[in-house]
């Protein structure tokens, strides 16, 4: 199985969950309050501050196919509004 | 005589909770206040602002004046972002220069809240509506400022960026601390309306409490602007020197149309404080989403490190001896 | 008459902040109120309906009447329980069954409270001790609750879900919510008795600051349970028929309870009150560990998105207009 | 080595962690406040507010010989009250 | 005597709910405040003791009297630390002893507001200035604390971990708690003499609402120092031993101290609570960074685990009756 | 492409920060309010309590090159003050 890292502005957090949805995963897990620093950006705690919001940590484990069904999807709205994501092998314990 | 009103404005608790939170980021002090404790300030004093806010609207009444008043801010918080915005096209992209021009279009309810106890430490009267204005502010600064984006922008954008009215609206009218602002002044005035003794029980959360809270989130605020002054440096002479000059040109253009609207010293003084200063709080959210091609550290660093503490140290007294000159006093 | 206890309930600071916070969910505007600053005001809110109660509880005294009002409670938060089992076997099994039926037998802090502010505003006199109801109401509930699927539950229910005694006690007294209440109701008992200078200078805090924070709590749980919204339409129809219809009958059992007890009608709506509330605090932590197969989203649903605006909108002017009519005025 | 991804509700963190120690890790790191979807619950920050909590996620970085006398522990617990357990590689800096 | 003081320091609301608090982790109650909750009520006492501080200061002046209290609590912080760091290194390394004989050579805030609010609850009368002394005895210890490892390390401690003067002053003056109670201490002071409007509205938020915020707060750590027990068994008998005697001990000096420097008997018990209590915050942090050989369980169980209960339960009421026993009354 | 998981305490994510600048990372994510336990050190909410602060964890996305740029300068700081380093593999999606 894969295990998908993606780390994005917390204002995209339910555009990008609905887009997880839509590719039908199985489950998801979110972490909010992240800060970070991107090849532009820096989203300190302040950003939190001003309304902007921090970024979201967002995990999914899923296998191969429901990556190739949310890769163009995801890709996009990291394009649009920054954002990173990862896969990596994992397994079930 | 303008000095002496900076001092008296600076050895306030509020101003000076400020500095101790600059002065902690300047000598590396590991002092925070860590999220989500700054939002629960905010939101308070949002909420706390709307509410005393409709209970003054009650009392003044939705009469003559409060309609002029606050259809001449609103007429402010969209000229103001055009000419900002024709400025800014000096150095900068459509994209930066329309959020920035948003930016200075909208306000800032922290030095709002701090010209107000400026006011009330001077023992100078001002009304109830001036909040509504101040809530109404923010708004058409965001529409102006996407309105620009729309038309100026290059024919190549891409098309997914292409915003649809129903996102200018959304964005504008129902961002966060908008909707408190505005539900929390609609439900002040209701309550004080039909529920005197509802008005009575608020008072110790929304009145007693409202200036010891203001100090914490001062504090803050301090912290905050000073953290971003590294950045400011990189944003370059053109956009500090506009960080300054720009408040002092609106609160020039703001006095005036008080004078015209016959305000007296403390509606003109909150009228001015709304046209020279800057939004940190919906209009970054708002343009982060809508035109993420604008950097956010310019329209936040400008507003946030610079502008803001300008108004609240300098601008606030300054814009007070403005108001003396220009403004023949009623009392 | 009912109508316009109805529109002065709802004209209240606390149900105009919780229709915000509604309308906010509903408009999609992206105000929220981020973890944990709802766990502050909960706690608070807790601690100060607790720490009041004790002061009641000592003004009035652990005489007859206290001793009859809280013992009908607990018989009430017994009795419901197992009315409502029966009912919900008729479409969920044994374990969503038992855990909605143990939510609508406890109660709910923030109704009570929005009842005794009700009162409040219509001057009508209530005692502390239904505070130290309000506390004892709880356990009972969930212990009902996990007996029922002791009792019932399939013989080949897992064998490490097999609950224990000790288990079942522990959720059912030692959760967090109740503690806080009833410990602080201790306090509260005790500071009264042997520090009058205490109980001053609590007052701000636990007093004056109250009305306020239940505000912010109310646009909260309006935020809240406007976003539960979606999932009662899963939940089905004779779920929410069961969440509208269980409180009005609940409601009406009380009122009869009530004058058997010859309360006054301050203490009789409170009565009628906590009969007709449902817990969305203790008693959903307790199932969720000790009955994992219930469906969480089914009874937090129910009494978050449904009962609970009920009673706070129209439950508490309908219950005090059956009040009203039932208990004979003493004044 | 392997990283030991658990994702549970906070409630039942006392019971993974002294189930962690009987499997004598050498260390964990816990990340609360977590929300997410899985097959059947939604936890969201509003379940948090009701006082059952959110979720937990759990990170251990261990030999195999751990996650073997771990493993059964952990699946009782998960499979008891719902959460997943994800293994993947990982080496030490 | 001294057991009515003890009765009548343990039945106040802050005591209480400190064993509200230790309670709910013994019957092991889910009871918890998230982080970041007491991060908020911690600034918010720092700054509140802080700004009242300031404002007692500029009441008594800064004359003779404040200058040798102040001064001689300077001194204890400095010898405290040597006594206790000879003690200690019976048993343990230089890395231990001098990061656990720096935290009680500081202070703990919240034992002081403990002994406040207990002289208040006495009627007895205390100045304003020992909050200057309380924000002036952190620093040293740190420093004394540093040094001692410095001077008494072994050669061959790691280059890397070699300290560097600037580490230390940082470390010891900037500390955010610290910095906070001394920056509130001076807006405090700068606020009573040139704004006395300003001490007026912040009264209800410094001076008001801080007895219920107390109470939270030791809710909180009544929580947090039950939790440390367990770590005590290992910490072994030595340093439990060590945790109860030592405060007795620099009580005693405290007091001998407090009668030759004439102070009144309000003054004298805040002098030896000082002298008597742990540090907690500031310590701690500092020694996190510039002593990372030393195990923090050893210095942060032992001051909030056992010295602060104690202290806040026994020791406050004893030290009275050291006070009334060594001090001549002056009323 | 490699993924780095840090793992330490709060107070020294302002030298940690730096020395991933140094190596030129293009990116890191951080969260913060993070426990845990390791060998000898107990990292619970209440240390944040005491100031002392909780631990943060740092993810950083990059190529082995950087990793080598900066392994020395992270393991001093890990071995001065405790913490974890970890590497696995991970992939653009
Ligand atoms: N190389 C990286 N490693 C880890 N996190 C990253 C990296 N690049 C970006 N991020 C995260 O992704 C967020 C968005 O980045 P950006 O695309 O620059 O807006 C940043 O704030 C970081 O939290
Ligand atoms: N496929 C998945 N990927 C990532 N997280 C998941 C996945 N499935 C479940 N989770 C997480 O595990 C938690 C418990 O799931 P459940 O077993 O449905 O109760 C969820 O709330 C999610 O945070
Ligand atoms: N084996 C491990 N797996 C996961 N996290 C660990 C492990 N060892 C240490 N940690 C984390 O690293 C932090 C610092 O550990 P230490 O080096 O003991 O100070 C701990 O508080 C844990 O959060
Ligand atoms: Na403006
Ligand atoms: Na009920
Ligand atoms: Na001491």
């Amino acid at each position: 199985m894969k295990r998908l890292d993606l780390i994005f502005s917390e204002r995209e957090l339910d555009e990008m969950l609905s887009c997880l949805e839509d590719a039908q995963v199985a489950g998801y897990t979110v972490m909010k309050h992240v800060t970070g620093r991107g090849p532009e950006r820096v989203v300190s705690e302040d950003t939190e501050f001003t309304g902007l919001g921090a970024n979201a940590h967002v995990i999914v484990f899923c296998e191969q196919e429901v990556l190739d069904r949310l890769k163009n999807h995801v890709q996009a709205i990291l394009s649009y509004y920054g954002g990173i994501a990862y896969v990596s092998e994992a397994s079930p314990l | 005589m303008d000095s002496s009103l900076i001092l008296q404005n600076v050895l306030t608790p509020p101003v000076l909770f400020f500095f101790l939170g600059t002065f902690a980021v300047l000598v590396r002090s590991d002092l925070e206040i860590p999220a989500p404790l700054p939002k629960l300030f905010s939101l308070y004093l949002l909420l706390a602002i709307g509410f005393k806010g409709g209970l003054g609207l009650q009392e003044s009444g939705i009469g003559g004046q409060t309609f002029t008043t606050v259809g001449a801010a609103i007429i402010m918080s969209l000229l103001i972002p055009i000419i900002c915005f024709i400025i800014l096209r000096l150095k900068f992209d459509v994209f930066n220069s329309a959020a920035i021009a948003a930016a200075y279009g909208s306000i800032s309810a922290v030095t709002f809240i701090t010209a107000e106890s400026f006011l009330e430490n001077q023992g100078i009267h001002f009304d109830g509506f001036m909040v509504a204005a101040l809530a109404l502010m923010e708004s058409p600064a965001i529409i102006v400022g996407l309105v620009l984006v729309k038309l100026a922008s290059p024919k190549d954008r891409t098309r997914s960026k292409k915003m649809r009215w129903r996102t200018i609206l959304h964005e504008s009218m129902l961002n966060g601390s908008v909707f408190l602002l505005l539900g929390s002044l609609i439900i002040g005035f209701l309550t004080a309306a039909h529920n005197p003794s509802g008005v009575a029980k608020m008072q110790p959360f929304t009145g007693k409490l409202f200036y010891g809270a203001e100090c914490f989130f001062l504090l803050d605020m301090g912290i905050v602007a000073a953290q971003r002054l590294p950045s400011l440096k990189k944003a370059g002479n053109f956009l500090i020197g506009f960080a300054i000059l720009i408040p002092l040109f609106n609160a020039l253009v703001g006095v005036l149309v008080a004078r015209i609207l016959l305000l007296g010293p403390g509606n003109a003084l909150l009228f001015v404080v709304l046209c020279a200063s800057a939004s940190y709080l919906a209009v970054p959210a708002a343009m982060r989403m809508t035109v993420p091609e604008a950097k956010s550290s310019y329209y936040i660093s400008t507003t946030l490190g610079l502008t803001f503490p300008f108004n609240i140290i300098f601008g606030i007294p300054l814009y007070m001896g403005l108001v003396n000159a220009v403004i023949p006093s009623t009392t």
